[in-house]
Parts: C-alpha cells; structure tokens; sequence
C-alpha cells in the first residue's frame, strides 16, 4: 500500500476536494484510478479517479455519499489514507488518437476528464461538466461548468445544441443512456461497485456485445455502442 | 492432513482471486502453501446482475454467482496456466448432480492438480451449491461418487450452519476427512432511499473480518467432536492474529479471501509476518 | 398481525431487559409496544460458568445459557409484577418437549399476558433451544401442543438457518404464522494469549448490529415466501436506520436486545426518534 | 448518556491516568461504577470505577488491555466521551461503619479504595497497593504503594507482617484467594464482563453462599466469606 498525506480539504455539501501527497511516486494515466482505504484495518478499499497528478501530488473530487466518503471526509489535514493502483486502462489506451473529443461529464464522475485534458490538450475539443452545486468553481475554471440548477440544462442538452463527433463521457447512467439514442461516436466511463479492483473477484461485470467484461480490468473506459447498458 | 508436503498452511481461498491471471502478476504465487481456483460448473455461468457487491463494517456482502466459463472452457483455456505453478492446486467445483462432479473430475484429474474442493456451500445460486446440503442424500451420494472418481484429497467446503456436525458426519463416513470451514453467510443491506436491496439479487454472501466468531465457532465444534478432521479455516483471515485464533479452534489450514480483494499483496505479507513470529 | 391494537411496533426483545425490574426503574415500559421475559424453562437454571460475555466489535457474544428461576417461581413471583405493565406481555418459554410447553402455558394462562414466544433458538445450551430444531417432528409437536393449549398468539423465535423456510412451513402448517426473527448466532473468540476461548463454555451466541445483515436476510427471505407471516424483526436494532431496513426487509414489528444493553433508555428514543420521523 | 470532555491524560506503557469533566453533576459512591463508551456508536460499553470526584470532575486510573481501553487511550485532550452511572453499590453500604478497614488494592483494581479512603478518611486504618509499575507514582501518595517489582513483596506479604483484622480489597482473583486463606473480616470487590451493568441481562453472576448474584446490581462488593471463587 502507498500512503497519502492530506495536505489540502475543502468540502461543500456533499463535495469535497482533497490534495494529497503520495509517499511514492506512480503515474497515473487519466482514466485509471486508485483503491482508496480510510485506515490499515479490515475494511474494503474503494475506486476513486483522480483530477490531476503533479509529481507524488494529486487532487480528487470526491462526492461525500455513504460510510467511506463520510469516514473519508472526516481526516484532517496531515492525517494519512492508503491507496493502491493505478488501475484499469487510461483512456489513451482506448480511443483513437487522430480524433479530438469533447469531454462530457456530470458529478464528481468528471475527475478523470479534467485530467485527461490537462494531460492531452491538444486531443481536446471541448469540454463540459455538469454540477448541481457550484462548490467546484474554485477547483474546476468556470468555462467548463454547467450548473444544472442554475442553466436548467444538462451537458447533454449543451451537446444537443451543438454539432460534435466524438465524446468521452463520464458521468450517471442516465447521462449515458441519453447519449446512446444519439448518433455519436461515443466512449464511456464506467462506474460500478468494485472488490478487488483488479478484475480476479468478478465484483464489477459490464454487459458488452463481446460478452461479460470487467470494468475494472477491462474498462474503465468502454466503446458506448459496444456496451449494453 | 490434506496434504503430507505442503510448504505453508497458507492457501487462497475460492473466488476472491479469481484463476489467478491478475494476482499473479502481483504476488509469487509458488510461495503459497495451495491456491483454490474459482469454483467451476459443468455449464459456463454469466452470474449475478449488479450490483454484485455491497460493502458494510469490516465485511464485504457479495453475489457474484458462480459467474465462471464452465468445465471445458477451464480444462482448454486455464487450466494449462494453473498446472504450472509450483504450489498445491486445490479444484474447486459445484454441481446440481453426483454425476456432475463425476464428469467434472474425470476431466481433469489427469492434470497437474492436487485436490479437489467440493462446493456445497455458495449461497448465491438457486440451484447447486449450499442447496444440495438440504437433501442428506444428494449431498452424500456427491461425496461418494467424487471420492470414487479420484485418488487426490477431496476436500468439502461448507457454510455456518445449525446442522454442521452432522454435514461433516456424512462426508466422514464416506472416509472424507478434509474440510474448508466456512463460506459466505447469506446477509443483505437495504437502500435507504429507495426501500430496495442494495444487490440486484437481494441477499449475498457476508464475508470478510465479521464472519471470523462464526467461523471460529464451526471449525471448533467440528475439530472438538472430529480430532480427526483435516480443516482448512476461512473466514476473516487478515492478520497473524486471525491466524492464532484459527490454530487454536483447530484449524489446520489458513484460508484467506476477502483480505486478497482488500490488498492482493496480503497474502505473502502475512505468510510472512506468521513465519517471522511463529515459525522461523 | 400478531396484536390488533399494540400502541406501537417496539418491542422488548427476549433476554437482554431482563424481566424488567431494572429496566422499569429507568424508562417508561409502558410506552414500550410489547415486552418480552428472559426465557423461562420448567426447572430453574443456573446459567453457564463466566466469563458469560465478550464483547466484539459492533457486537456481543454471550452465553447466559437461559439462567431464569423456572416457571413455578417466575409464576409465584415475577409474573404478578409484570402482569402490572400497561403493553403487550409477550411471555418467552423454552422446554425440551411438547409437554413442557403444555405445562407452562397451562400455568401461566390465566394471567394477564398476551402472547407467547417459542424459543426454539437459543445457542447456549445442550438440549432445547436450537436443538430442538433438529428435529422436526419434535419441533412440529412443540407447536402444535403449544397452539391447542391457549387462544393467545403463539409467536416461533428462530435463528439464522440454512433451514429457515423448511421451520416456517412447518409452523404455517400449524396454523402459526406468526415469527421472531432472528435470535443469536453462534461464534466464539479465542484469547491470544492462553490459546483458550474467551467464553468459558466456548461457543455462545452473537448478537448487536453484526448480525444485521443476516437477521435481514432471514426477514427477507421469510416474508417474500409467506407473505402472511407476522414478523418481529430482531438483531441490531439500534437506531431509526435500523428500524426502516427491517421495515423494507418485511419486519411488522422491532425488537430491541442488546441495544438496551448498550443504553436502557434507547428503547424510548428511539420510539420517538421513529415516530418522530416517520409517524407524526 | 452523560458527556465528559477528557481534561487530563497520561499513559505510561500500559497505565492511563484521566481526568474527565461531565456536562452533569451526578454522584458517585466510592465503589460504584460507570458504564463508559469511547463514542456514540454502536458498541457495549464498559464498566470502570472512578479514583476520586470533585463536582463534575472524575478521575479514573486504567489498564489498556483490550479494544476498548485502547481506544480510549487513542483518544485526545478535549475529546468527548459518553458514561452512563454510577451503578452498584457504594462500600459504605455493605461494611460494617463501627469498624475501621485497611484497603488492599492490586493494579488499576485499586481505584475505588482511593476514592474511599479520600471519602472516608476516618474509616481507614492504613492502606496499601500494589502496582508492577511506578506509573502512578506521581498520581497516588507513594506511602500507599508497593512495587511488587521493585520491593519484591505484594500487599498480600505486608498484611501477613501485620495484624490487622477489617479489610476491604479490590484487585486480581489471585488476591482474593490469598486472603480467603486467612482468618479475617474481608470484603472483596469483584470484577466481571459485563454487558448492562444494571442486573438485567444476567452477564455478570458471583456464586456465594446464598445462591447466584450479579456483581453489576448486588456488589460490586461482597463479603469474601459469602462468594464462591
Ligand atoms: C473507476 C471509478 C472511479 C471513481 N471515481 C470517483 C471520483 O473521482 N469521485 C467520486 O466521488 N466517486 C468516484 N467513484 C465512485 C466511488 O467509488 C463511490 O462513490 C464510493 O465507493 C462510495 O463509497 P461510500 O462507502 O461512501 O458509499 P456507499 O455506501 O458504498 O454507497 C452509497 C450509495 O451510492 C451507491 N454507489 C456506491 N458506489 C457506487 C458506484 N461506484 N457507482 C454508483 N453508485 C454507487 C450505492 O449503491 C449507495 O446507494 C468512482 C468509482 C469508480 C468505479
Ligand atoms: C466494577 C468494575 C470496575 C472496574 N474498574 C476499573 C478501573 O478502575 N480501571 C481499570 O483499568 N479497569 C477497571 N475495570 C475493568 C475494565 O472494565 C476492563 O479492563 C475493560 O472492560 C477491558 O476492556 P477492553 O476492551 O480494553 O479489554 P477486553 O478485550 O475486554 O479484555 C482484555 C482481556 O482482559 C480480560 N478482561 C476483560 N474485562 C475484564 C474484567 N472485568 N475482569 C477481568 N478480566 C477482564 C479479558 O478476558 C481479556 O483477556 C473494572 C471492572 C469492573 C467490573
Ligand atoms: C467475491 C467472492 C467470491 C467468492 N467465490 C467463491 C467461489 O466461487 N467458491 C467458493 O467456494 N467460495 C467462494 N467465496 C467464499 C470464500 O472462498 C470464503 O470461503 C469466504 O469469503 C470466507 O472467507 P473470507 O472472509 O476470508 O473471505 C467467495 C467469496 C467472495 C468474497
Ligand atoms: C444477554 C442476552 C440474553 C439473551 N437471552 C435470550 C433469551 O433468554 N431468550 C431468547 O429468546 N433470546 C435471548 N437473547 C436473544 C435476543 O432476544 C435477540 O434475539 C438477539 O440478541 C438479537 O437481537 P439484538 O441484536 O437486538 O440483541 C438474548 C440475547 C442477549 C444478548
Ligand atoms: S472489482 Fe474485482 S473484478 Fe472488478
Ligand atoms: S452486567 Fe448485566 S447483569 Fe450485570
């Protein structure tokens, strides 16, 4: 296990930020993401993406939802977690490279995007990421937020109103399900339950026309029309 | 004892680590005392829909299904990888009939494998597993046609269960001496929004360090009433200290399962620790 | 249901509160919707030797081992005092044969009490409690004989088991519908140090919010299957959260055990914390 | 439940000295008990006696052996624990108060006799502990100690070597056995696991001479000549 230092929280609601500084230095392709743990005790660890990598030093985003995220939520600065990976394939791996994406994303899903982009500008076209709550303005720059109690609009309905090829979303299974009735050349990342994070427990399975595929093997990142959502 | 030349009484458990591909390339996987695959049916099973998992304070509810490729799958696909590694190979399998586990082992009982693990006690399928203990006689023709079918270990994976003695007096008097205690108790969690079973499935397996006082208390009443069991315990193992009490229910063996999910390098780490305090 | 006009769906559960000397000194039992007596058995019993009591994490193992003063001195003097309580009396008894439960009911049918619980269930002792579910003829008898000797609701308390829907059935069967689910589980834990149980008498039964997971699937499974069934849902109840996953699981009522353990006025709280929540 | 704000805290390898300041003023009995928790969760909690009270501030002495004590020792200044009490019964209650009493204490057992001896200072003849460590040196008076380590000699050893005929004693089973041995008027204080600390749930039984009792609800203090060890 690698051991992370808080150096910087902030939460609001339901969102909180985290830096942390990792005691090795692993580099994480966007895309992959990390097993998180609270503590070295019994518990399971959980996957998280990051937002973006400098050096030992990354950020998350993380939504504050049930026991881990609380538990998470309550460290202060200075206290350790632990943290194993990185995992599954960065989504360089997965697309093709000659294309430029528009990145869509919703809720905290979007981590992996914003690190995508700011590895891989030039492969970028544009960017949105919807939020209900305006906690992330001071993380994420502003141009790329939607907030969807405010614009009463979806980055969905964003893409609707404008004419792109190619996207990488990230985002709630409804975002996806949206995407699929549209005629695009879509690639997704999916979010499931995980155990191992490394695809031996079969915890985490995705219906694909090329049979049973693990998202945490085999994905995150899946071609939209070969998955059955 | 299951086996006269083991290297260590470590031995992965059946499922968490898969057929062991990915933990392989994690671990040296020859430094365990025996390694279980998943467990095979005779028919490729996709599993359980999702989600599979749900976790809860220091345990872990799963219901993956016996999602698996199937016996001949297995036997062309990953056994030839399992054969090599230089460590005790323990075959797990389920079936709904004694002439499953007989075709199951005449297919592989050739290869390069050191027992087999009979499961009896996955509590995620409707048919097979945990439900074949509800018929004494199904469940004692199983033993006898597998134990006929091979001159390896045979080895009988049961659950918590309010008639474990007598489970284990059936196998023994088949001369099945050899037991894996306990799988997954069946458990479930609700959603507290939606009112509904956070698995697909409604209830799964509870496994991790919260089953280890029901586990302890299986493997002790069966090792108290049957000196002779060969046990192999399982159920919470994360620490030396799981271990020790494992030893003193009467545990010959150490199985370990969710810990892998937990932390893949876990099972060497504690190999060694327990070398380091207990043996060396 | 089991009570037409019960005041609200907590109750007491069996063993934790005692016969409620203590306990009525500290809170109101009369806002409680039902309470229930530590087991009673024919003879009197002195329990098991201590250490009766470990403490694990979220939980507790205890193997009290049904110590009461047997159903003569429980009705001589016990019973004129709870038969004072303005809720529900729920009368909890355990025998080792269908006559023992005959003559108990028999003695205390005339009091003012209003149901019965057959404690088919506890994991502290070698004959009756859970024993007698190995039996299923035995068992079936208990309740039969039970059923034709009172017009009061007889109510069957049972454990987690691989068997669970096999009891149920037979208890429907009989006209009963009416369940306690769950009582303890077995466990054990060792110390480190002697390599000697914790327990004095090895094995006892686990209770507290551990065994949630496993008192909800047991609801669960129960209630899908017999809709009909009455259900006192039971085994870690400590808080609203609680109470609603066993609500979703298909619990008609809550029963409180080792929470009041933990703190004798949270069978009130958290009354007014529900009905604060989810009835006013 | 009663809150207390930790005040003070020492530990010295496995003694932990704490001082704690309730948000209620209860009294409590020298030789009764509280049921403490380390947080508002759901766990048993724990039976400890207090060393001494003045108002809303209680002193405890305590071994770190197990789950529990552990994670009270793991606990900060200004932190929050949770005590329900007292419970049992107070020494001055069970002992004959015509009489003056030497206190015999073994290890952290000894609390309660410091609480009574500053309660009850004219009904104590002499008293004596005896400790495997001079943690406490600084905590308790060093006239009232015996370093059995360092003096080679346990209260046990001292009383033979004087005449004294009333006791009352808190400490290891061991102690109770040695003075059951010897021809005088002894009180013992008993420990046990327990899971209410009120009587109810029947965790905590003493044979005597009179049939099963509950340490929790009938003692903690018995007269040795009544229990069955
Ligand atoms: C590859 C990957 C990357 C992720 N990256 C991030 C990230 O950057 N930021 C972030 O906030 N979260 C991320 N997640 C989700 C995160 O893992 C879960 O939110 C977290 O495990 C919840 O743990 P918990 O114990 O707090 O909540 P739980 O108690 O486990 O869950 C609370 C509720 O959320 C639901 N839930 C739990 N996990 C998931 C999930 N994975 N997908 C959908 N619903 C779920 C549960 O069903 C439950 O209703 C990622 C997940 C995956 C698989
Ligand atoms: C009336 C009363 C007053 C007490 N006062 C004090 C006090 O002032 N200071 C203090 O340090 N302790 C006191 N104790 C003992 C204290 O309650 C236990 O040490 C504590 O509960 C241990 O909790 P744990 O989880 O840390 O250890 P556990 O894990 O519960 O126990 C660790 C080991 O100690 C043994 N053990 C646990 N509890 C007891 C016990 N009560 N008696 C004997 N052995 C036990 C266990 O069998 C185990 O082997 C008192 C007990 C009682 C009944
Ligand atoms: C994800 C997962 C999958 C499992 N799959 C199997 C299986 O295929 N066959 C089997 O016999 N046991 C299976 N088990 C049970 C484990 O082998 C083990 O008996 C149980 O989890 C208790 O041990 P543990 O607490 O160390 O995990 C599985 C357990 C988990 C958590
Ligand atoms: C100390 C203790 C004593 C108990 N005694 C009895 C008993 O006499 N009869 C009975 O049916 N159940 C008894 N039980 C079981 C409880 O009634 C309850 O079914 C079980 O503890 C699970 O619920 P809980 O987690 O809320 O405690 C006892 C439980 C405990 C902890
Ligand atoms: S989390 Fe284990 S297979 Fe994906
Ligand atoms: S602790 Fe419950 S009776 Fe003493």
């Amino acid at each position: 296990m690698i051991k992370g230092k808080i150096l910087e929280k902030q939460i609001k609601n339901e969102y909180m930020y985290l830096k942390v500084e990792m005691n090795e230095n692993i580099h994480i392709e966007p895309g992959q993401f990390l097993m998180l743990k609270n503590d070295m005790d019994k518990n399971m660890a959980k996957p998280f993406s990051i937002m973006s990598q400098d050096g030992k030093e990354i950020e998350f985003i993380i939504k504050i939802i049930g026991d881990f995220t609380k538990k998470l939520s309550q460290k202060n600065i200075h206290e350790n977690i632990y943290l194993r990976g990185p995992y599954g394939h960065g989504f360089i791996e997965k697309i093709d490279k000659n294309k430029k994406y528009v990145l869509l994303g919703g809720g905290c899903g979007a981590a992996p995007l914003l690190h995508f982009e700011k590895n891989y500008p030039n492969m970028v076209e544009n960017i949105k990421i919807g939020f209900k709550n305006s906690f992330v303005e001071n993380v994420v720059p502003e141009y790329k937020l939607i907030f969807e109690n405010i614009e009463k609009k979806t980055p969905i309905d964003w893409l609707k109103e404008n004419d792109f090829e190619n996207i990488i979303s990230c985002g709630p299974k409804g975002m996806f399900k949206a995407l699929k009735t549209m005629d695009k050349n879509s690639y997704v990342s999916l979010e499931e339950n995980m155990g191992c994070g490394i695809g031996m427990c079969k915890g985490c399975p995705v219906k694909t026309i090329n049979g049973i595929k693990m998202v945490c093997k085999d994905g995150p990142l899946f071609k939209l029309s070969e998955v059955i959502l | 004892m299951i086996f006269e030349d083991i290297k260590n009484p470590f031995i992965l458990s059946s499922g968490p680590s898969g057929n062991f591909q990915e933990l392989s390339k994690i671990i040296d996987l020859n430094e365990m005392g025996a390694i279980t695959t998943k467990t095979i049916t005779p028919e490729p099973k996709e599993g359980n829909p999702v989600p599979r998992i749900v976790n809860i304070e220091n345990g872990f509810i799963n219901s993956i299904g016996l999602q698996n490729p199937g016996i001949d799958e297995f036997v062309e696909k990953e056994l030839p990888e399992i054969e090599k590694y230089k460590t005790k190979k323990i075959i797990s399998i389920a079936g709904y009939s004694p002439e499953d586990f007989q075709m199951m082992i005449k297919k592989i009982d050739d290869f390069n494998i050191d027992a087999y693990e009979l499961n009896f006690s996955c509590p995620n399928v409707n048919k097979g597993g945990a439900t074949i203990t509800q018929n004494f006689d199904l469940y004692k023709k199983c033993i006898k046609i597998s134990k006929e079918s091979t001159e390896k270990p045979i080895i009988i994976k049961l659950g918590y269960s309010d008639r474990i003695l007598k489970l284990v007096e059936i196998a023994i008097n088949e001369d099945v001496k050899n037991f894996t205690l306990i799988n997954t108790l069946k458990g479930m969690r609700f959603d507290l929004e939606t009112g509904k079973p956070l698995l697909k499935r409604g209830i799964g397996g509870v496994s991790g360090s919260v089953i280890k006082p029901f586990a302890l208390a299986m493997v002790y009443t069966v090792k108290q009433n049957y000196p002779e069991a060969s046990i192999i315990g399982n159920g919470g193992i994360f620490d030396s200290d799981d271990v020790l009490e494992f030893k003193y229910a009467g545990a010959d063996y150490f199985g370990i399962g969710t810990a892998v999910m937990m932390d893949p390098e876990l099972p060497i780490s504690l190999k060694n620790e327990w070398e380091e305090k207990y043996v060396l």
